[in-house]
């Protein structure tokens, strides 16, 4: 890990002097101990603090699309001809580039316009899950080491294994390798486990109606409407997010817990096609709402109706913008 | 030549298939007139009735109605239906067109097409609409979706029973009336024209029986005894029926004499609301009826009953006053209006011989008198009665009631001309009456003045009389004498005029009768008529009845000084429908009508007649054969809420004035009773194509479930056999119909569809798969459904006794016989010219060609032999739909290159007021509930909707109508609109697929912009199909308009964006099809660019020498480039790139490099004429070997006269090299007849050749089969050969040896070729697909362009403003490269000749604020309207491609895309507002 | 909701969206041809499935329906 | 498209516990009047066996 860190500060540092990006979006260490926070990166001198490790957790996709946009909006003002480019180097592990294969996709940048900086990843901590495994004690100091993660906390010194400690995402993650990339750093990370990913889709499908119901509006209880989530995750990128909008209104702002029901509902139905399991909006939620059981099925059910997985190839169509008649399955159609 | 200035800017089109709707859509959308003429009743042809179509499979109704209603909307066109062209007169330009229509008997201004007529028709017959297979009424439409969407009544003429009945009683209508047990209705029906059925039922002489058809059957219908039972039924129901009065008329009427004709006077003149007073000599009522005819023929209570009838509508009989006695004449005269003498002949006549004045001679009027007023008459034991008519037979047999023991009949002639019933003679012979036949009585013996006897002579039969009977002549001393106690003459009846007196003036004529006027029945003396006996001598009652009815019209229209003969006269022999061929009816006996036994009758005064009953009149009605079709019950003029049927239309001519006609009158099905070896019309389970296409249609007879006809059970094996009446010389086809193999591998599929365990095999001699995707379309059939193909023609089928099946014999290729049994069969029957083609031809005056089809130029396809005359569709020769819709519009191209000077001049555009401007407006909704006459009103409780609708938000005013569609309500709304000041209309009632157009045009009227106006469809959705739900329906009903008024309030005024049109077009490609479309261009007026890749124009028409059919191409060419470069409206670049195409319909910009440098073209249109190449084979030795050509090589030899060719003998030519095959699966079309052409040619400059053509499937459609039954004829020898098996070549020094397998002689041949000529296809422009990124259009699966529709829009791209012809969009033959090209200026015309595009209202938009730019919009949009600005960061509609499909707006996660008129808000609108409150 | 099932009046109402050239006009055809069926549904027409927003369908069901029905 | 949408909400409001025959999707042509009615009747038995809709409901009030 640290020679991948050193090659990627090698890289970056290289990439500003060349000037062949603006600027690079990476991570550097966090303010707590075993953390790490998303950094923008303009100067090659700044290229020292990059990290790379398994705390880092976001989608950084995420900054690249806001970062595109704030400077398509102040090009705006600029007329077309003199309009300038902006090229955002960014560190991607596998999720970052299915997203940013999505963002490609539905037009959101040129291919141009980013520079990949692919490397490979075997998995982020779920911090919620590494503060349960220490018994909810504070962390002061910690490091990784041969898999495992020595603390030393509050209530002294602690040990965990890695592997129990990764977010649910990443133990069954398929594309834990940048699917395309502009310059990889590293070799590939071997393969996590992918061949369980629907294991707990699988299982919730096999719930009577009411239990899956009952799952549902209680997980929904739980959501207080803070659109954390939409606002971690990279394909949440409306200009106007649906909840927000009126003329129509199309979900209430009252009390009713069938507006929860339905603005979760229409969000997770939006990601159709579109979902990277990156688990950042997982890892936002304040409340734990098992976001994840249910993005998990639209996941499964793109790919077992129309063969396809979100970002997963930048040949791809987005599934929802074609169809086809020979493969895709009809057996939803009711024939009286 | 006319001056411009002189031409009609009309089009008339004749035939309104596929054919005439696509002319006249392309005219009238570029500004021409069009007049839409059909002989049926409505529009759409043979494509209505097809199912699906091929190779795409989509629903034939789903795509034609939206046609059907286009056209029936459109404002420039006039549908003309049930109209015949008699003849066209005048020159190109100017031509009268005069016509003949045939009443439809249904005013379609009227009709809302409800159906509630054709619920209550009692006649049913077959639905040829469906192939038979079901049956509709006689007030019919061919499918709901018809357009005119009217019905029509379907009539043959009078029926002969109503023709002949002298009363005209719709005699049909009330036999079907009583059929379908309506037994209350067809008395009615009887009582408008004759007010006693129940003596008529009962003593009437019906020539309505001797006139019916069924007796040439086997026996007439016993329509009197059905009319004794349903009169019988009223009398003895317990409230009768009385006709309703009319109000008061407050002027009286005398009626002299209460016999028949007088009463029937009365009945009718008090129902038209006079006062009648009848006055009668007798004590009783009825004349002949109570004292003439017996009581056991006719009950005296029971006319008691009937008269009773005619007293209750307030007639006063006055009995025991007999006028000139108990009042004066001439005091009638002046106390009344009007005087009706009807006082009959109560009068014996005398026999005037010796001894007649003997006691015992009884006269037969007052014997039968004395009797029936209840006098005992004793006449003796031995009674003679003198005479052969009813009186005589009544005479008799009430004497043998009157206890006499010997009674008999003394008649001149013989039982055959006896003037009496035919019943009433057998009746009187079962009584044991005797008849003495050809005796007459020369005197009266008796004995002290009392009769002993009757000398008679013995007579014999002469020539016939006056009266056709033949004359009895005496025969000399031949006299006898019979004994007998008493004599009774009944030999005739006279009046006693006495009571008339000479004052009066009533003219009296010389035997003793009234005269009077035959129409009017009006005496010489104003306001005086007369009728029945007395002004005619003795005569039957219906005819007294008549004359009664007759009259009383006559009195009316004098009381009210009106014209008492107009209209009135009429010739019922004239359309009488007797002509019907009746050989195929089964015979079924007529119903037994019950008698009393002889024995029990004889002796009593009992009716003998003992009445149907239900169960038999109803088996006695069935019988009938509807010989008129519609019966004339009038049952639909009663259920007729609108009233907009009328019986009495006639046939009318008129005359039109237009500059061309189109003739499109398509083509007749062949018979496929004509190949009787199939026993189609024998064997129930033998159907025919078209019958096979109905049993599919989900809306055909068995609602698309696969069935046979013999058991309607589900068929397993069902054989197709193909060629039925095509490329048979034996029945004088021997064209091919061009496209049964596919509409049979297409039923094969759908069949299939529906019944999966169907297994179809299709029996042919070629797979004729030639058009676009046709042979993807086969190979499917074959590969995924598994159908099998098997090359033979069934010789026979036979049907099998028990299962019905059937048993097909066929030759197998290599020449055995072989059998097998099928459930079902299927005859491919090909397309005949249509019935009417030599008439039709006569009178356009156009010649036909030799096979009956319509003579066409090889210049150009849609010309006919007169110019000015064009065709297209069928008529020119059998075609599928594609080439159907292409020379459609390149007749209107041509129609339109006459006309263009005076376009626009024949057509008004509608004005309307300006608009209300809406700002600060709040929202007003009117709400119309429509009653639909009863077709909601019966079930939805409309006031009730009515009243819920005022209660509901924004709603002002809230009213019911009867019709909301008629002209009156449409005048009410635009007054209610204006006084209410309404800013939102909502309609309930139909469905706004036919209606929003019409209320939307109801809204402009008045100023609202037409986009504010909404629908809620309670009828066709609501009770239409809850009838039997009413509460149900009401409380849906309101549902269905509170969400309609919820939708409305947040509707928009729209005002459709407009785009000004460049009027020039760019042509790519300077082939045939691209130099046509630049001529056919300029002819309209119009500009054009033909840019061409090579350095001369022709593409590949340069290669070309002649056609299969003669034409001499090179010459044609020439003529061509002349004309081209001759056009200063045509610009032509050669050696020319397109480097970039910019704008969209209306506005393109193209810029071009040549030679010359880069140009840069505006237009407004882009025609892609891009052509195809000739394949490059590389297999065959082709390149490796000198006698290794192309048909096109060989093609130049032949014509350049190649010296080499001379010692070439043998000629091998391979047929589908680099055609349908893994690489290029589709057929090239032209090659087998350019096969054939070569071959014709070789053979004509050296008949010793010997030629072989190797085939897969010979392709010589249509005409072109002539040219390949000449080449066999020639000894060209044919081998076929399958894909898996292709034939080998090999060198043999400068020559080659083909060996390929011969299925005939299951064995490899090798047959020596001097000369190989292979037919090498056609692969499409590999510069298609850069050509089409550029236009954003795209090209199917084998590279060739891909049309919007292949079946109706087969020059159009799905983008509007790009349109293709020639081999660009398939292979083809130049001739169709011609029509399609000119097709494709039809329809770019349509955009060139508007000044501005108008956009459709209701298209998407964008909320840029929304949008992320995502382009899901632009991939998922049909028709490439939206697109991402990416220098805006925003998608952006052209609302001018828009469609309004909202596809977009659905994809749009950010809902930054909306779509008016069905917006979100609108939607969500209607969602919330499913559940009240 | 329990007592509802247990009212025995209780008729189900749905919705159903439909596009206008196809299933519309098969209902249109449906009254024509008088084909009765049951008076439970309330249709919105629009012009084409593709119009079809998936929120349409959640709407109907937050709004009560018993259910939607989507016919093309 | 239209399809492919449909097909994932159906099949996801039924994962959520909202049962499948509550939303149906279905095709019928221009000329299937018939098949429009058995729809409706085949739809209107579905949905009435599942009783009144009570879940995702707004309640009123």
């Amino acid at each position: 890990m640290e020679n991948i860190e050193t090659k990627l500060r090698e890289e970056a540092s290289r990439l500003l002097l060349e000037k062949k990006v603006d600027v690079i979006i990476g991570y550097e260490k966090g303010t707590l101990p075993l953390t790490a926070t998303p950094c923008f990166i303009t100067k090659p001198e700044e290229t020292e603090k990059l990290v790379w490790n398994n705390f880092c957790t976001q989608n950084l996709a995420k900054y690249v699309h806001d970062l595109i946009t704030q400077h398509k909006n102040s090009q705006k003002r600029v007329k077309p001809e003199d309009r300038k480019k902006k090229i955002i180097g960014v560190v991607a592990r596998g999720c970052t580039t299915r997203s940013l294969i999505i963002h490609l996709q539905e037009r959101q940048c040129g291919r141009d316009e980013v520079y990949i900086i692919g490397v490979p990843c075997d998995g982020y901590v779920d911090g919620k899950g590494l503060k349960a495994a220490i018994s909810g004690a504070d962390i002061v100091d910690g490091s990784i080491d041969g898999g495992q993660i020595k603390m030393k906390t509050s209530d002294g010194d602690k040990t965990v294994d890695l592997k129990d400690v990764l977010a649910d995402c990443c133990k069954t993650c398929r594309f834990n390798n940048p699917i395309i990339s502009d310059v990889m750093i590293g070799s590939p990370a071997p393969a996590m486990n992918p061949d369980a990913e629907y294991e707990d889709v699988r299982e919730f499908e096999g719930k009577s109606t009411e239990e899956r119901w009952a799952y549902f509006t209680k997980e929904m209880d739980k959501c207080i409407r803070c659109y954390a989530c939409r606002q971690a995750c990279p394909s949440c990128y409306c200009p106007i997010c649906f909840v927000e909008q009126s003329q129509p209104q199309w979900v209430g702002i009252g009390e009713d817990p069938s507006d929860t029901q339905v603005f979760q509902l229409m969000r997770l139905y939006h990601m159709v096609g579109r979902c990277v399991d990156c688990g950042s909006c997982v890892s936002v939620c304040p409340m734990g709402v098992d976001l994840r059981k249910f993005l998990k099925k639209i996941d499964k059910d793109c790919f077992e109706f129309f063969g396809n997985r979100a970002g997963s190839s930048m040949e791809d169509m987005p599934p929802l913008g074609k169809f086809d008649e020979h493969h895709d399955k009809g057996d939803f159609v009711y024939n009286p | 030549m006319l001056k411009d200035n002189e031409k009609i800017g009309a089009v008339m089109v004749v035939g309104s298939g596929i054919a005439g709707i696509q002319a006249s859509l392309d005219l009238a959308n570029s500004g021409m007139k069009v007049y839409l003429v059909e002989n049926g009743i409505s529009i759409g042809g043979v494509m209505a009735q097809l199912d699906k179509t091929f190779p795409t499979n989509d629903c034939s109704a789903c795509i034609l109605s939206p046609k059907l209603v286009e056209v029936g909307r459109h404002p420039n066109v006039e549908i003309k239906t049930q109209r015949t062209v008699d003849s066209v007169e005048g020159e190109p330009g100017k031509f009268k067109v005069k016509m003949t229509s045939a009443p439809r008997y249904v005013n379609l201004d009227k009709c809302t097409g409800c159906g509630d007529c054709a619920k209550v028709c009692p006649v049913t017959v077959k639905d040829e609409f469906n192939g038979n297979l079901s049956e509709r009424k006689a007030i019919y439409r061919h499918f709901p979706q018809a357009i005119p969407s009217g019905f029509a009544i379907d009539k043959l003429g009078t029926s002969p029973c109503k023709a002949h009945c002298p009363t005209h009683i719709s005699v049909q209508g009330y036999v079907a009336l009583i059929a379908k047990g309506k037994f209350k209705e067809a008395l009615k029906l009887i009582k408008q024209d004759n007010p006693f059925p129940i003596v008529c039922g009962r003593v009437c002489n019906h020539p309505c029986e001797t006139a019916c058809m069924r007796g040439k059957v086997d026996d007439p219908i016993d329509i009197m005894h059905l009319k004794q039972f349903v009169a019988d039924l009223d009398l003895n129901s317990d409230t009768r029926y009385i006709p309703e009065k009319k109000e008061s008329k407050g002027k009286k009427v005398a009626v002299v004499g209460a016999g028949p004709s007088g009463l029937t006077c009365a009945y009718y003149l008090a129902i038209e609301g006079y006062d009648v007073d009848v006055f009668e000599a007798l004590p009783v009522a009825g004349g002949w009826l109570a004292v003439g005819i017996p009581e056991y023929r006719l009950p005296k209570n029971v006319l008691k009953a009937e008269i009773k009838v005619i007293e209750e509508l307030g007639v006063k009989i006055h009995l025991n006053k007999r006028v000139g006695k108990d009042i004066s004449f001439d005091k009638l005269k002046s106390d009344y209006s009007a005087i009706f003498i009807g006082c009959g002949t109560m009068k014996s006549s005398k026999l005037n011989i010796p001894g007649e004045e003997m006691q015992g001679v009884v006269h037969g009027v007052d014997y039968l008198m004395k009797v029936n007023l209840g006098e005992k008459v004793r006449l003796g034991d031995k009674v003679a009665v003198i005479g052969g008519g009813n009186v005589a037979m009544d005479a008799v047999r009430t004497a043998v009631r009157t206890g006499s023991k010997e009674v008999f009949i003394l008649y001149r002639r013989t039982r055959a001309e006896m003037p009496a019933s035919p019943e009433e003679i057998e009746e009187a012979i079962e009584e044991g009456i005797e008849m003495k036949f050809l005796v007459a009585p020369k005197r009266i013996v008796g004995k002290d003045g009392k009769v002993t006897g009757v000398e008679c002579t013995r007579m014999e039969l002469g020539e016939p009389d006056a009266s056709g009977r033949r004359r009895p002549v005496e025969i000399k001393g031949s006299e006898f004498i019979v004994e007998c106690d008493a004599i009774v003459p009944a030999i005739g009846q006279e009046a006693d005029l006495s009571f008339i007196t000479k004052e009066s003036g009533v003219s009296i004529n010389k035997w003793n009768n009234v005269d009077f006027d035959k129409v009017t029945f009006a005496t010489n003396v104003p306001g005086i008529f007369t009728g029945g006996d007395v002004s005619t001598g003795p005569q039957t009652v219906v005819k007294a009845v008549y004359s009664g009815k007759e009259a009383a019209k006559s009195i009316d229209r004098y009381l009210r000084g009106e014209d008492m003969k107009a209209g009135r006269e009429k010739d019922w022999t004239k359309d009488l429908a007797d002509k019907a061929d009746v050989s195929d009816v089964a015979k079924v006996p007529r119903e037994k009508y019950p008698l009393m036994k002889p024995e029990d009758r004889k002796t009593n005064f009992k009716e003998v007649g003992l009445g149907f009953s239900e169960a038999q009149a109803i088996a006695e009605a069935s019988r009938c054969l509807s010989c008129g079709i519609c019966s004339e019950c009038y049952q639909c003029v009663e259920a007729c809420i609108a009233k907009a049927i009328d019986h009495d239309m006639k046939v009318e001519e008129e005359t039109i004035e237009v500059g061309a006609i189109i003739a499109s009158p398509g083509f007749e099905l062949f018979d496929p009773r004509l190949r009787g070896e199939y026993g189609y019309g024998i064997y129930k389970n033998v159907v025919s194509a078209i019958q096979f296409e109905r049993i599919l249609s989900a809306s055909g007879p068995f609602f698309g479930h696969v069935q046979r006809i013999s058991d309607g059970k589900e068929p397993k094996k069902i054989a197709f056999i193909q060629c039925v009446g095509s490329r048979d010389v034996s029945c004088g086809n021997s064209w091919c119909s061009s496209v049964c193999c596919m509409y049979a591998t297409k039923e094969a599929i759908i069949g299939k569809e529906h019944a999966k365990g169907l297994e179809p095999t299709i029996f042919y001699m070629d797979i004729r798969a030639h058009g676009k995707d046709f042979d993807r379309f086969v190979n499917r059939a074959k590969d995924e459904y598994g159908i099998r193909y098997i090359r033979s023609m069934p010789s026979s089928i036979k049907e099998l006794q028990q299962s019905n099946n059937l048993l097909i014999t066929y030759v197998n290729q290599d020449g055995t016989l072989a059998e097998e049994e099928f459930d079902m069969v299927v005859l491919s029957i090909g397309l005949m010219p249509p019935q009417e083609a030599k008439q039709l031809a006569a009178n356009l005056g156009i010649e036909l060609e030799e096979h009956g089809f319509c003579k066409t130029s090889l210049e150009n396809p849609v010309q006919t032999s007169r110019p000015g005359v064009f065709v297209c569709g069928a008529f020119g020769g059998p075609k599928d739909i594609p080439e159907t819709v292409m020379e459609a519009s390149a007749a209107a191209a041509c129609a339109e290159g006459l006309l263009a000077s005076r376009r626009g001049t024949m057509i008004t555009p509608v004005q309307n007021p300006e608009e209300k401007d809406m700002r600060g407006q709040p929202v007003r909704t009117g709400v119309f509930v429509c009653h639909c006459g009863i077709n909601i009103g019966g079930v939805v409780d409309v006031p009730a909707v009515r009243d819920y609708a005022a209660t509901l938000p924004t709603v002002v005013y809230a009213a019911d109508n009867l019709f909301t569609c008629s002209q009156d309500t449409a005048v009410k709304m635009k007054e209610v609109i204006e006084e209410q000041n309404l800013t939102r209309v909502v309609v309930a009632s139909c469905s706004p697929r036919t209606h929003e157009g019409l209320f939307q045009e109801n809204c402009e009227k008045a100023g609202l912009n037409r986009y504010l106006f909404e629908m809620a469809n309670i009828r066709d959705q609501d009770s239409w199909v809850h009838m039997h739900e009413p509460e149900a329906a009401t409380a849906k009903a309101k549902d269905l308009l509170r969400m309609a008024v919820a939708k409305a309030q947040y509707l928009k005024p729209l005002k459709p964006g407009q785009l000004p049109v460049n009027h020039q077009a760019l042509i790519i490609g300077g082939g045939l099809a691209g130099m046509t479309a630049a001529l056919s261009l300029a002819d309209q007026g119009f500009a054009s660019f033909v840019v061409e890749k090579e350095d001369r124009l022709g593409g590949n028409y340069n290669h070309l020498y002649k056609t299969l059919e003669g034409l001499d191409t090179r010459a044609h060419l020439k003529n061509l480039l002349d004309k081209i470069y001759k056009n200063p409206l045509i610009t032509v670049v050669t050696s020319a790139e397109i480097k970039k195409i910019e704008g969209y319909i209306g506005n393109y910009k193209t810029t071009v490099q040549s030679k010359d440098g880069e140009k840069v073209f505006e237009h407004g249109v882009v025609i892609v004429a891009i052509g195809a190449y000739e394949n490059k084979p590389k297999e065959y030795l082709y390149g490796q070997n000198a006698a290794v050509k192309t048909q096109r090589e060989l093609e130049t030899m032949i014509y350049e006269k190649d010296a080499k060719l001379a010692a070439v003998k043998n000629v091998v030519m391979i047929q589908c090299v680099g055609s349908r095959d893994k690489e290029r699966p589709y057929c090239s079309r032209y090659c087998c007849s350019e096969a054939i052409k070569n071959a014709l040619e070789l053979k004509a400059a050296d008949p010793s050749r010997d030629i072989t053509i190797i085939y897969r499937d010979i392709r010589t459609f249509a005409f072109k089969e002539d040219y390949y039954k000449k080449a066999r004829e020639l000894n060209v020898k044919f081998i076929s050969y399958e894909e898996d098996r292709k034939p080998e070549v090999v060198a043999s020094g400068d020559r080659v040896e083909v060996r390929v397998f011969d299925p005939i002689l299951n064995e490899d041949v090798n047959v020596p070729a001097d000369l190989l000529a292979l037919s090498v296809g056609v692969v499409p422009n590999p510069e298609n697909v850069t050509i089409g990124n550029m236009l954003k259009v795209s090209t199917n699966q084998d590279g060739f362009f891909l049309e919007a529709h292949v079946k109706l829009r087969p020059v159009d791209f799905a983008t509007d403003g790009v349109f293709m012809c020639g081999m660009a969009h398939s292979p083809k033959f130049s001739d169709e490269s011609i029509t399609q090209a000119n097709a494709a200026v039809s329809r770019a015309c349509m955009i060139l000749t508007l000044d501005y595009i108008q956009a459709e209202g209701k298209t998407a938009y964008v909320n840029k604020e929304r949008c992320s730019a995502c382009g899901l919009c632009e991939i998922n949009c049909p028709y490439s309207a939206i697109q991402v600005n990416v220098a805006e960061g925003c998608a952006e509609v052209n609302a001018v491609l828009c469609k309004g499909c909202g596809v977009c707006t659905a994809s749009c996660r950010m809902n930054a895309v909306d779509l008016n008129g069905f917006n979100n808000e609108e939607v969500l609108a209607q969602i919330y507002n499913i559940n009240e409150g | 909701m329990a007592e509802n099932l247990a009212n025995k009046d209780w008729e189900p109402k749905f919705v159903a969206i439909v596009c206008n050239w196809c299933t519309y006009a098969g209902a249109d055809l449906a009254g024509i041809s008088r084909i009765q069926y049951p008076p439970n549904v309330r249709i919105i027409r629009v012009p084409c499935t593709g119009r079809i927003n998936p929120f349409y369908i959640v709407k109907a069901l937050q709004t009560g329906a018993d259910g939607v029905l989507v016919s093309g | 498209m239209a399809r492919r949408k449909f097909a994932t909400l159906k099949s996801f409001l039924n994962y959520i516990g909202v049962e499948g025959d509550r939303t149906i999707f279905t095709w019928v042509s221009a000329s299937e009047g018939d098949r429009w009615a058995q729809v409706i009747k085949g739809a209107t038995e579905k949905i009435r066996a599942l009783g009144p809709a009570n879940k995702l409901v707004k309640k009123i009030g």
